[in-house]
């Protein structure tokens, strides 16, 4: 099996789509690259060459290159997916869900809803999330708490190359509206991904480590974070449930009530803001359906209440570090030195 | 281009049928049977069906929060639209979205639209097909002189005109948003037309209150829009017959002008007026339809009132497709 | 004390601010209304006759009537915040934050933090939200738990007009930004409001029934509820806490882990949507933090994960009601019936 | 109007300052000592300079992602600038903001924004103030190629005029944003001024390369603004020597494209062939700034790198005055 990029994972399964769903169409901006330019149309595929080859491929009806313009980049995608087109849509980066939040949560999430079931908006919203890379306080935001909340939006966020492109496959084909998260600090990262046509169906948990001592649930970055925390304890003979969540809706509350019956032990691990964030979502979930198999306090793994800082240290500060999860574990378990 | 007798009678059947339901809404509006925000159409009904008269179910228009006209208009089922104003269960939407969410996606209505400035990005969308789909189909943005400054509106302008795609960006302009006049919020050199040429795209500026030059304006555009493939604009100039929504007092109404507008600028009166004078049809004719259609609309209220409400249980349907 | 309407404690306020600080401006869509008629300015007061007289009083320079353009609406008043002037910035639902959401998230929230301490940006944006009137999806939100995960906003959410004023001048008052969340169904709701000047200070939650069974906790509308529920139950012999909160960002912490300290149980009642919202907040505050002192499962009381819908049984079925709340804290409680 | 020598020794020292900042950040960056992501200026000294030589403390500007020109022609302090970039406590931001965040608003400046179209609004919100304050201070946002189709600007345009206050929207056009050209993404009937023009405010539109034109029509504008109190528009053609961020291979560009607006487009030795050849200042006075900007430079990397890092503690800092 080949190894490669989460990046080229995301890439692979671009191209795959495209090539099986003529009605497949994919914009945003720089999805092209060059348009209008004397060095001309370049299919350099956008900063983070996730569409790389697609324009070259299938030409500038199906890869549309856009001006920095997101709530007219999401609401034609939005139009061209209610009237016959599958969609692909790319954020740059998730914080500018600010400037297109309308079209995101008042028209896509909510449109069959309001038509009473008479529509459907096939849309995949991809958007780079994430902290890591000293891009400060409006390039680095985790907002897939708020994206949870809003009834009518899917919400994935893969955590492996693996995962992306099976993810990816599954959410262009889905029939409602998707919110694709890519972790832009794992871009790079390397693992086996399948040449063939796979998807991993969206609102499945994965055990990416197992221990009955305590649960440890994450998505995206914080998954590889959980998993060294949870190899370190391992050397201290403490075993956890690690659960990458995939997708945070739907969430699969199943395979966290599992993991908490079986531990007792919940440790939320979130990259996103601490306050009304997907932490407190899992808690309050564990603490109304698993309260009594519960034997410690819930522990929140996040970052503070702050923006998201620019310097090196103040950034580390600022992202739960895989000590700080390895700390929180051993709380829960009411031992020393933590 | 000349209009047969049959299509004359159909546009005024439609403009009547818009002006009936919104008038008879006015007034169940009163007696409290119908809940939320509900915005009227009055005066405006030659814009929306000197236009949509012209369509085909191929092309798509998307509305605003005063979208009851656009939907008649564009063919939405009229018993189905007035229960879903009503919140019964047999509304167009099973009573889940009310008059600001009507929609018909089948008839190429994407729907009426709560948020100002909403709509333009979308069609946008809805040309993006059109332009893949190749038979000549159009879409259609319905917005107001508030709504033309949004920013969601220009984006979609510049963008239509970047993508070479068939969208046609239609300005109502009653010359209010809310309480507010035009005069005060939109800013320009000349008109909301003009704001548009400056994309690039062609545009056209009009008496909405007059059938004749709504049509004959539209044919023009759709001529040159199906052809071209291009985005073009249109500003129409036409009144709002009541508030802004109902329960607006309109103070900022001027001395007598909500009088004279419906005298002078009522677009039923107008039509009415010009086919007879030109002897294209007789008033009987008119008279008829004016019977007809107050049938209808007195068959669509017993409709939705017999309708049975929404079963509780149903708030939680129609989410998501499967979860 | 003169009995008034919470619209009326709110303009009220509003009068008594700008006349006592000639720094304040105050803009919005309809803020005076008629301008640009023939009938004229009529310092109608927009739609919620909130702003009412302002216009007569204080003239175009102070009361500025704004085109439809929320994000100029907030970027103006993040602007005039920032050189000098004190902004109160109204949005007619907010519902619309979704089209100005980057210049409340990404600008006003952040420039502090981001320009390193050395900036203040005294803005109240006030808001009106909620369900109960009918308004279907897009004009009955209740997004506070997005607006509290943004470090660098407090949110403030009254519940009577007693509170509306106090906190509304404390608000105006405050050097950081407010959000400042009026609910539509609460504008009519009468009280005792006192004509002199009074604040009352921001992140302190309201005990508004006393008891020691269970705690209930809630904001806005919910408050209300929450009493209804807590005087049935009354009735029945079980005495409840009910914790008006007040204000969600800064949270009064202490207020809710005090009164779970006694009770042993919590409630949490939520007009927002349920997934990643103020509910599971508190529920994870609460079961970190609280964890020993609980006796039984944490109950959310939240309208479902869909969108708000039309029709008034829709929406009365989407709400949460005084019976649920009720039958929520009999659960708590172990009893029958619940 | 003829400047002073100390004023065109002024102006170039500024340009120039703005010049080997850059130049020097593009090779400091290769070293990986600079964490996240930086836009150069260089190539467009001449806009931001030629623009705040004529402000006061009582003007305004907003600038964008590309903003460490801006931020030094308004005189924010370019040690604190450099150790801001490095990420250090000593930094105008105390490392907080970095390249993208930078902002000093005692001087004036609202800050470098990360989010394209996010300034305009925000510099209408200023020249409230302006208008308030009564010392007929302006305020500015520069916005680029890109930004100007970002909802955000348009709305801002028509708010300004609306509200009749004294903002100035400055279009900076080096005709890329990111890789892609405005000849694609920019529709326009004839330029983006124009766009402005069709809000019904004056526009200006010239050479951004020319430090003198840039002076003389920002002289007309601001005597325009300061008068009249009514916002303006201008665009100013310019050209981005560097890549979009560092890293970035530029592809788009045209063959000799970079050389030829390095050597026909370089606003630095325009100034320096303009000003000799008219004798208003000897090739030995800019020599003399050239050797001092070169030590300044150097000190003030030498200060950033010297500077001790933030403390992590400080992460928690500054989020409210108080909470
Ligand atoms: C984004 C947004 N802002 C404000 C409103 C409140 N609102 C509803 S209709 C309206 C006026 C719209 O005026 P116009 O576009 O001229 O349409 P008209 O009402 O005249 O048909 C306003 C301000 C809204 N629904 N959405
Ligand atoms: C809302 C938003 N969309 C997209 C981006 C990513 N982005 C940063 S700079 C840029 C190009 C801006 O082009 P232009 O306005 O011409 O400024 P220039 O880079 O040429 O100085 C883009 C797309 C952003 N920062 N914010
Ligand atoms: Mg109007
Ligand atoms: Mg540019």
């Amino acid at each position: 099996m080949a190894v490669m990029m989460m990046r080229e994972a995301i890439n692979l399964a671009l191209h795959q789509e495209m090539e099986r769903d003529p009605d497949l169409i994919v914009l945003g901006e720089d999805v092209v690259g060059g348009m209008g330019t004397a060095g001309g149309p370049e299919s350099v595929g956008g900063v983070w060459r996730t569409t790389t080859g697609l324009y070259a491929k299938y030409g500038a009806e199906r890869v549309i290159d856009t001006p920095i313009s997101e709530s007219a980049i999401i609401g034609a995608a939005a139009g061209a997916a209610l009237t016959g087109q599958r969609v692909v849509a790319e954020l740059m980066f998730a914080d500018f869900i600010g400037v297109c939040m309308d079209q995101i949560w008042n028209q896509v999430a909510k449109f069959r809803y309001m038509f009473g079931g008479r529509t459907r908006c096939p849309l995949v919203i991809r958007m780079i999330y994430g902290a890591g890379v000293n891009a400060a306080a409006q390039h680095s935001q985790s907002p897939h708490a708020m994206l949870t909340s809003m009834p009518g939006l899917k919400v994935v966020m893969p955590s492996t190359p693996y995962d992306a492109k099976g993810l990816l496959l599954a959410a262009i084909r889905d029939d409602d509206p998707v919110i694709f998260m890519e972790h832009k600090a794992l871009f790079g990262l390397r693992g086996e991904v399948p040449e063939e046509d796979y998807t991993i169906p969206i609102g499945h948990a994965q055990l990416v480590r197992e221990g009955g001592d305590a649960t440890i649930v994450a998505t995206g970055q914080m998954v590889g974070f959980a998993a060294r925390a949870a190899d370190a304890l391992a050397a201290q003979g403490i075993a956890c449930d690690v659960l990458d969540l995939r997708s945070t809706s739907p969430l699969d509350e199943e395979a966290i009530l599992d993991s908490v019956e079986q531990t007792g032990r919940l440790i939320v691990v979130d990259e996103g803001p601490p306050r009304c964030g997907l932490a407190g979502d899992i808690a309050g979930l564990v603490s109304s359906k698993a309260f009594m198999a519960l034997k410690a306090p819930i522990e929140m793994v996040t970052p503070p209440h702050t923006p998201v800082p620019f310097a090196r240290e103040l950034e580390r500060a600022y992202l739960p570090q895989p000590e700080q999860i390895e700390a929180a574990v051993r709380r829960a378990l009411g031992l020393q030195g933590a | 281009m000349q209009l047969s007798r049959d299509a004359l009678k159909q546009a005024y059947r439609q403009m009547k049928v818009i002006r009936e339901f919104e008038e008879r809404l006015h007034l169940e509006i009163q007696t409290g049977e119908i809940a939320g925000f509900t915005h009227l159409y009055s005066g405006q009904e030659a814009v929306a069906v000197g236009i949509c008269e012209q369509l085909t179910d191929d092309d798509r228009i998307i509305s605003t929060h005063r979208g009851h006209g656009h939907c008649i208009a564009k063919g939405c089922d009229v018993k189905g639209m007035m229960a879903e104003i009503y919140g019964r269960a047999t509304g167009l939407c099973k009573g889940k979205g009310g008059s600001m969410h009507i929609a018909d996606i089948e008839k190429g209505m994407l729907g009426a639209n709560g948020i100002v400035g909403a709509g333009a990005p979308i069609a946008v969308g809805a040309a993006i097909s059109a332009k893949r789909q190749g038979r000549k189909g159009v879409s259609i943005a319905f917005s107001g002189d508030g709504a033309c400054n949004q920013g969601t509106t220009f984006e979609a302008m510049n963008m239509a005109v970047v993508l070479k795609v068939p969208c046609i960006f239609v300005f109502e302009n009653n010359h209010y948003s809310e309480h507010t006049g035009d005069a005060y919020a939109v800013a320009t050199a000349s008109s909301i037309a003009g704001r548009a040429e400056a994309f690039g795209m062609r545009a056209w500026h009009g008496n909405g209150c007059d059938f004749f030059e709504v049509h004959s304006i539209m044919a023009e555009v759709l001529a040159y829009v199906r052809e071209t493939g291009l985005p073009a604009a249109v500003e129409l100039d036409t009144e709002r017959f009541f508030g802004h929504f109902e329960g607006d007092a309109q103070k900022y109404r001027g001395p007598g002008e909500l009088d004279r507008i419906r005298s002078e600028r009522n677009c039923l009166a107008i039509f009415r007026e010009k086919v007879t004078a030109a002897k294209l049809l007789e008033g009987e004719d008119i008279d008829a339809i004016d019977a007809e259609v107050l049938a209808e609309i007195e068959e669509a209220v017993g409709h939705a009132r017999q309708s049975p409400r929404p079963d509780p249980a149903d708030a939680l349907t129609d989410v998501y497709i499967s979860y």
